[in-house]
């Protein structure tokens, strides 16, 4: 078969599978499994993963041809997406082949589902930073800490958790990743609600939870290079995810807004430009990385320059909407106002705009990086966290 | 033109701030109205007679002395109707009013203001009012009517008859709205509206409370940046930081600048307060969103949670910077004003 | 739609920078035209014929092909008439002449247009044109005039009779204008002014160089970044110059893309190229002015000097940005098109 | 004699003395020296200054009600500005009293024109880190090296000079301070041309010029903290006149731009809009820092705030009224060109908008310092100027 016939039956199948239309809350999830199964059944889940762990086998060229399929379709998917596209390829890449037996088939069939443990409330940009602690006790570790900010931890199964392993070393040098077992009862999930009002998040307490050496991932103090894997994977999904997509239902974006404002007025005609002119700059720089992507030039850390824009830009458009549509726009009803208390999380998550112009400033213009002051010092002896 | 505080100003400014942290710090920001802090308001400090004249009880106060108060109650991010009461403070000062003086001198009565027009048949109103600020906690509504001899404005008792009024959830979840129908509801005439001067003190009045919430945003991260660490360092050392909390800082500098300014033009020289009115509007609506913006995203993803403070002010400032129309209306009206 | 370039283009690409880094680096930008560098430019690499058409004997080339050479030609500040014959090249294609197209691609002809009309009687052409591109170097100048069919193009001899002609010197100092005075200067009609896009490709031609001249303003500070020191670090390492140079390459990355955008909806798509070329002109000149000021600024002194290069882009950065009219003229036609 | 009276007394003599008109070029400098002699000996130079040394003993009430009498007025100082703002409060406050007798009269009577010679080619924001050389020969000093940014060098009998006298100690602690005879055959003086193409600056060539011990500012390898004393007396001298007195005659300013455009335009009327704004914030501000230095409350590092924003106001109106104005602001007659060419300078001039950010954050805000990596090492060892 060769791709375009791949892609054509892939599109057919997507037709004639995907669930449209909503169900109630509560199904969500089992109706989310259910399609996960059909899918990986139908040969379209893990495309170019190793055949040998469940996955399919076959190269990139497959996957991107689904997932462009894929993208005229809304797949009730959003619960595997930490599985697919972190902690999957983590044990992948890093696992043994006893974890991998063990772990990848039920993610990739959405029979279990997982979550990813690394950000904690005193280590957010500075993840190697963080205080959860991971003590050896016989063939197991006895875990206690806190993690935030993580998506879908109250429907997982799994969580793959960074841990300080030795408070002797310097920060990076005494970390090491675990699997935990998220139905423990040591673990506690609790709905974090961010500004908006609304809880896409969670805060994970880890309370003596003991886990198996054999779902230690890596070795033991090696857990820094396991989470740049799944950091880097994290990196490749939010960039390729990054689009513009969201554009289409947000209402400061300007195809909604210029119904809702007043277009005889010049200046709001000005304003409405110059939102066209940020949303197209940003859309074909995003087409130009894809159409490279494609060319088998991958955009590497140039890929945080379009997550810097869009926040940006997300921002930007939120704020410029409120303003030209008036104090309508602060009812709690009304889109707009939605639109606001969402902006910022575009600059928070998946790295902060600082974040992102130090990574464009080091890797992509090659500058001199700032002195570090946390490479070479024990962890117990650095500043962390708050403190006065 | 006077842009400083003089000592009495300076230890109006002083009590309240201390009134306000020990009554009504931040942190109760989330719970809305407190009847007994506005009580104490009133009374201990006198602040709801503070700008009505003597006459009628007040203290007979400036704006300038309003705005004092108003940046603190903004700093604090004061729920309920303190600039609603201001602002119908300010109108009654074109129609004075005995009764609605002395009550809000008093502290016996908060009332609010709406701009647009209800019928009145010489007894009653009946209008349909929507985003009546603290249209919930208010007793009186200070409302326009068209009559023979140009607009009239009138004041209707919200817990009376013929008057409906629902809270509307808005954004900003530390000062509420209301939908206020008026349905024959009993008003009482005050006179004509003032030709001019009223809307431009209400715009001096809420760029005071802008320049108290921007304050407070940037002493809030300020003191974050000095306390959390990332990579070892604390983040308030990092340019990346450092280099925004001082362009915030120069905003404030200016953004007080032109509210002593317009506070002044509005006591002291009226042919100034148009352009100082509108200008404040203008640029410390915008300053304050901007500063209370990058006050919540410096924060990192603390900020973004419900829990913290951060957008309290965020919204807060958002609200405040539509309060008195979308913001291109103070552009244009500065255009006019400079003949452009 | 094409973003990225063939390999073809990038071969171009690589040939034009190897050339113009030894033939015409920036450091020799302040000297002036140099016709030498110009007949190699249009015989060795062809590029003065590159988009004209092949029975012209041009390579008849797109756009896209223009654009790459443009940019780098606005990367070394190519002093002289390159981009006023790419813009006569441009309105030619709309009224093909064979000796202009031909003496264009041989090199022989440097051309310039301008958008006043003059009088014309049939034979001769009459008017003042101020600030004509490169008017001093050009051979030829292309000038519509008025015409009981409507407008006209002209193509004048500038070194011809009845044509007098006087340097301006402009803020660029790397290319010059001149105002061109026509009493009665022998003129060949080439036909009617074409009606739909060349100005429109003009936009994208010179965004395309002044995508070349943001780049290499770019690389100079980043370069400069890398091996200055202050306070015992470089400054490249503080996070105030860091961070101003990831969002300057920000902005580099969004104007590459629309100037490949807008090439290729020049060559491909007709019907996308007005929208195209409007938002060329409004983000990459703004765009390219930012950088080159932000190039400068963060030079420190040295960046303030005479003998630095840095204020070369700076100036043509500012020139290129007013070259096609007030910036606000492209962002109406965007309102426009998108029907706003 | 009250302060009034004293006022009054001020404006009368300046409304009689002060020369109306231009003179030729060649002129300038003798005429000045006129009138500085006619100054000083009317009682208005050095108003505050020690009476012992020349100055008129009076206090900062007077030396004030005199500046702003003189502000309605051109007065021909400009070539006394770096003796009197900088080098002369240094040699008060920091000279021996055989210097404080030599230096002090001659300056403040417009007999001698000093110049200061602190920044170097490798040495802009980060003085200290200077390369110039003094060594030691007997009674005397041998200096070697390049200064920039020199105002008024061309015309001056003396320099304040700052050079390196130990390269063992931290960069700080192996400097001192000299006057130099500018008439010296080994200094020379070439005039540096800033990038609009005027010649407001010098750079100065120290060549083997040697210096009487006598000459020295304050101890051997103390000199940073005597160049810290002049460059306070700069800051208050640059905040002083950093007002906003340019912008009467600014072209970019919005009352002659507002002449040059088409305000039917309701986008371009905006843009006026947003400058008036940007102008009057800081107006109002540098109106109310004043204000409390009136009041007797110092700005301090606040006034870098104002500085920073003069930047700002320069570069952005310069840059707004091209492009209003368009192609035609491009021609070199057009005092927009002018414009849009000095912009920078205000940004450059007495502290980049970056240190003015440091001061602001560390000095108003109290932010935590960047670690400095140049503290401790010896100058030898590190790493200054332009290097790979």
């Amino acid at each position: 078969m060769n791709l375009a016939e791949y892609r054509r039956a892939a599109r057919q199948w997507l037709q004639e599978n995907v669930p449209s239309g909503d169900y109630p809350e509560a199904e969500a999830i089992p109706r989310a499994k259910e399609f996960m199964a059909k899918l990986y059944d139908a040969g379209y889940s893990g495309i170019s993963w190793p055949k040998q762990w469940g996955g399919q086998g076959l190269t990139q060229a497959e996957e991107r041809a689904f997932a462009e399929e894929a993208r005229d379709f809304t797949l009730p998917t959003y619960v595997f997406s930490i599985g697919l596209g972190m902690t999957g390829p983590t044990i992948v890449d890093r696992g043994t082949d006893a974890q991998r037996a063990r772990f990848i088939r039920p993610l990739l069939r959405g029979e279990e589902i997982w979550c990813q443990l690394f950000s904690e409330p005193g280590a957010g940009s500075d993840v190697a930073g963080l205080q959860t602690r991971a003590v050896r006790d016989g063939d197991h570790w006895i875990i206690d800490g806190q993690k935030v900010w993580t998506s879908v931890a109250q429907h997982a199964d799994w969580g793959l958790l960074l841990a300080r392993t030795d408070v002797e070393q310097p920060k990076h040098k005494g970390l090491t990743m675990f699997v935990v077992d998220m139905h423990h009862p040591g673990v506690t999930v609790r709905p974090l609600k961010d500004m908006s009002g609304r809880a896409n998040f969670n805060e994970v307490f880890v309370d003596a939870v003991p886990i198996p050496d054999e779902h230690r991932i890596g070795e033991v103090n090696d857990g820094w290079s396991v989470a740049v894997t799944t950091l880097l994977h994290e990196r490749l999904s939010i960039s390729a995810g990054v689009g513009m997509s969201g554009q289409k239902e947000n209402p400061a974006a300007l195809g909604a807004l210029r119904k809702e404002v007043d277009t005889s007025d010049p200046l709001v005609r000005d304003q409405l430009v110059e939102l066209h002119i940020r949303s197209r700059a940003l859309e074909l720089f995003n087409e130009r990385l894809a159409q490279e992507t494609k060319a088998g030039v991958f955009p590497g850390a140039r890929g945080s320059a379009a997550k810097l824009l869009l926040a940006e830009l997300t921002q930007f458009q939120a704020d410029l909407a409120t303003r030209l549509v008036g104090p309508e726009a602060t009812l709690a009803g009304h889109p707009l106002a939605r639109a606001i208390s969402m902006a910022p999380g575009m600059a928070l998550g998946g790295g902060t705009n600082e974040i992102m112009r130090n990574i464009i400033g080091d890797r992509v213009l090659g500058l001199p990086p700032e002195p570090r002051v946390d490479k070479n010092v024990p962890f117990k002896d650095l500043k962390v966290g708050t403190q006065g | 033109m006077k842009l400083v505080l003089s000592t009495e100003q300076q230890e109006l400014r002083a009590a309240v701030r201390a009134f306000l942290s020990a009554a009504s710090p931040v942190s109760k920001a989330r719970d809305g109205y407190d009847p007994q802090v506005y009580a104490r308001l009133g009374g201990e400090l006198g602040l709801s007679g503070l700008i009505v004249p003597e006459e009628y009880g007040g203290a007979g106060a400036g704006l300038t002395e309003l705005a004092v108060a108003l940046e603190e109650t903004g700093a604090a991010l004061l729920p309920g109707p303190f600039l609603a009461t201001a602002f119908a403070a300010i109108t009654l000062s074109g129609v004075p009013d005995k009764e609605l003086l002395a009550g809000i001198a008093e502290g016996r009565i908060a009332a609010t203001v709406h701009a647009s027009e209800v019928a009145y048949d010489g007894a009653t109103a009946t209008g349909r009012l929507g985003q009546v600020l603290s249209g919930m906690e208010a007793d009186v509504l200070i409302v326009p009517a068209g009559a023979d001899d140009g607009p009239v404005l009138l004041a209707v008792e919200l817990a009376g008859p013929g008057v409906s009024r629902s809270p509307l959830e808005t954004l900003d979840i530390t000062r509420g709205q209301a939908e206020v129908v008026l349905a024959g509801a009993p008003a009482r005439l005050l006179g004509p509206v003032p030709e001019t001067g009223v809307f431009e003190r209400m715009c001096v009045a809420l760029a005071a409370e802008q320049l108290g919430v921007m304050r407070a945003a940037l002493d809030a991260i300020v003191a974050y940046a000095k306390i959390r660490v990332a990579f070892g360092r604390y983040i308030g050392s990092y340019q990346g930081v450092k280099h925004k909390l001082a362009d915030m800082h120069a905003k404030l500098e200016q953004a007080e600048s032109i509210v002593r300014y317009a506070a002044w033009a509005a006591d002291e020289s009226p042919a100034d307060l148009p352009e100082a009115a509108a200008l404040a509007q203008a640029y410390v609506g915008r300053a304050c969103f901007e500063v209370a913006r990058d006050h919540l995203l410096l924060h990192g993803g603390i900020g973004y949670t419900w829990e913290h403070d951060a957008h309290l002010f965020y919204k807060r400032a958002k609200a405040d910077e539509v309060l008195l129309g979308p913001p291109r209306l103070h552009r244009a009206r500065l255009a006019e004003l400079l003949e452009l």
